[in-house]
């Protein structure tokens, strides 16, 4: 099922890229998107649920961000903060990245590390001293 | 007057984002930590850019396809960047 | 719509500033992290004006690129330092 | 909408890629300067996409900007080392290194877990880091070293350890230029607590103005090539 996603991902992007909906441009898309190498190390057992949340988190953070970018420009944030979130347990990479990438995407949080022990390094900005 | 909506729409976007662009990028001079300035380039190379990229996809819509895979790339690229870029500059933690 | 290029242009002039200015090599990082990726939009900007489909691909290209380098290099770095 | 651009839109951008390219040959530190040389590749691409020239741009921000910087930041970073010979005891780092691959790799065929397996090469390769830079300096070696942390700070130089177990050792490591200079305790009798020997012309006359002369005395010696080059030479003469 996430080789299909993978294999969708990648005809996204060729297709973006030349952007011809030729019979021809298909199948050389189809055969390039079969032949580019696959991560091995990337295990592909995380459930569609888990994969339908995380994206779906990750279509929410860009409202999200605006809104943030736009709290941070009304009223200034000037103190900066270091906590640590928990990573929900069998977290494959790839949700992993989608997890830093949902997270360093809103303007007021920044992932600095991801410990392989099960938690990320989180740098916040805030409006008042953290205590 | 779709037409002139969707104008005055891709005006306020690119005007939303070179808003964002000088905000975001005012910061850099000062004298505040990286972590701190990576936050407001987030800001300003991330969601300015997009905004002003939206601006340009409604003006020309037929070149959809590429301004779409610039909005792709720059969410992506730019974020991730942004967490390297944060990961490299801290030291280690001792544990 | 002539009149983007030259706030843009304004605008970008502060990272070149800030990366001659700042003597701290991370802050240089993050000035050359703002340039790139606000060349990059200026270069769609311009192919949109100019309505040049070749150009546009290069900004696009440009743009991850940049940023390509931007990683190795940070990671050259952080290595150096340590 | 035409592409009508305003010439002084067209001249300031231009303008751009001068500054950028004064600025780059102001940088002293050459990884100041790395950095300063991307600026100046994303501004030509820039440039050159602005004069029309879509090909030339990406040629500037694929080899120009990535290829360059990262072949530059390599040779930057091996090239710029000061390796230094010094007696310390036989604790080499390259020893335990090789039992440390080998631990992270058995730890990662041992967990059968999942998320362990996630990066096995790259979790034994951090190990493997981390040891080498556990060595520390020695400890009667520490003002010296602080000197020569200085001198080369100020230089952008790295200051590489290359602990052996005796002199014959570190005279054999200068011997096969293995090691830029030696660093050695002088006895209690001396003036100097220390005494370095550099075989690089250019590092004596920078460190002779610049360390400490209360610490250490300084002097340079010139290596002859090993005469077991000899059959190298006639083999290139006789093709």
């Amino acid at each position: 099922m996430t080789f299909f996603l993978d294999l969708c991902l990648r005809l996204t992007v060729w297709f973006l890229l030349t952007a011809d909906p030729s019979p021809i441009n298909i199948g050389i898309g189809i055969v390039v998107c079969l032949l580019i190498p696959r991560s091995a190390t990337l295990s592909y057992t995380a459930s569609l649920r888990d994969w339908g949340e995380a994206l779906w988190q990750s279509v929410v953070a860009i409202p999200q961000a605006y809104i943030e970018a736009v709290e941070i420009m009304v009223r200034p944030h000037r103190y900066e903060d270091l906590t640590r979130k928990d990573v929900p347990p069998r977290r494959t990479p790839g949700l992993v990245f989608l997890d830093i990438f949902v997270i360093t995407f809103t303007p007021k949080t920044i992932v600095t590390r991801y410990h392989k022990r099960g938690w990320y390094e989180v740098h916040w900005i805030r409006r008042r001293k953290p205590q | 007057m779709i037409d002139q909506l969707i104008n005055i729409v891709s005006y306020g976007c690119i005007v939303v984002g070179l808003v964002f662009w000088l905000w975001g990028t005012w910061p850099l001079v000062g004298p505040r930590s990286v972590l701190y300035k990576l936050h407001t380039l987030s800001v300003a190379d991330t969601l300015g850019s997009v905004a002003i990229v939206v601006g340009l996809l409604l003006k020309i819509p037929s070149e959809w396809p590429l301004l779409i895979m610039a909005l792709i790339a720059l969410a992506i690229w730019n974020t991730i960047l942004g967490y390297v870029l944060a990961y490299c500059s801290t030291e280690e933690p001792n544990d | 719509m002539n009149w983007i290029l030259g706030p843009m242009l304004l605008i970008l002039l502060i990272p070149i500033y800030e990366s001659f200015q700042d003597e701290d090599i991370w802050q240089k990082m993050l000035a050359f992290a703002s340039v790139s990726t606000k060349t990059s939009i200026m270069i769609l900007v311009i192919s949109v004006l100019r309505d040049d489909w070749m150009i546009g691909v290069v900004g696009v290209l440009v743009l991850s690129v940049g940023n390509a380098s931007l990683m190795l290099l940070a990671q050259v770095l952080k290595r150096v330092n340590e | 909408m035409t592409n009508v651009m305003t010439d002084w839109d067209l001249a300031a951008i231009t303008a751009l890629l001068p500054i950028a390219a004064v600025m780059t040959i102001l940088q002293k530190n050459p990884y100041h300067a790395l950095v300063v040389r991307g600026i100046l590749g994303a501004i030509a691409a820039l440039v050159y996409a602005l004069l029309g020239a879509a090909d030339v741009a990406l040629t500037e921000a694929l080899v120009g900007t990535m290829l360059a910087i990262t072949l530059y930041a390599v040779a930057v970073r091996s090239s710029l080392v000061l390796k230094l010979g010094i007696i310390a005891p036989v604790n080499l780092p390259e020893i335990e290194l090789d039992n440390g691959a080998s631990n992270g790799q058995q730890d990662a065929q041992q967990n059968s877990n999942p998320e362990d397996l996630v990066h096995p090469v790259s979790k034994s390769l951090e190990e493997i880091f981390n040891l080498i830079h556990s060595f520390e300096d020695p400890q009667e070696l520490k003002p010296l070293l602080e000197d020569l942390r200085v001198f080369c700070d100020r230089h952008s130089l790295r200051l590489e350890l290359h602990p052996v177990p005796d002199r014959q050792a570190l005279d054999h490591a200068m011997e096969t230029k293995e090691v830029h200079g030696v660093a050695l305790v002088n006895g209690d009798s001396s003036a100097h607590p220390y005494s370095v020997t550099v075989r690089v012309e250019r590092l004596y006359e920078l460190m002779q103005t610049e360390l400490n002369p209360a610490i250490s005395t300084l002097s340079t010696t010139t290596i002859k090539p090993p005469p077991a080059e000899k059959p190298l030479v006639s083999d290139a003469s006789s093709r």
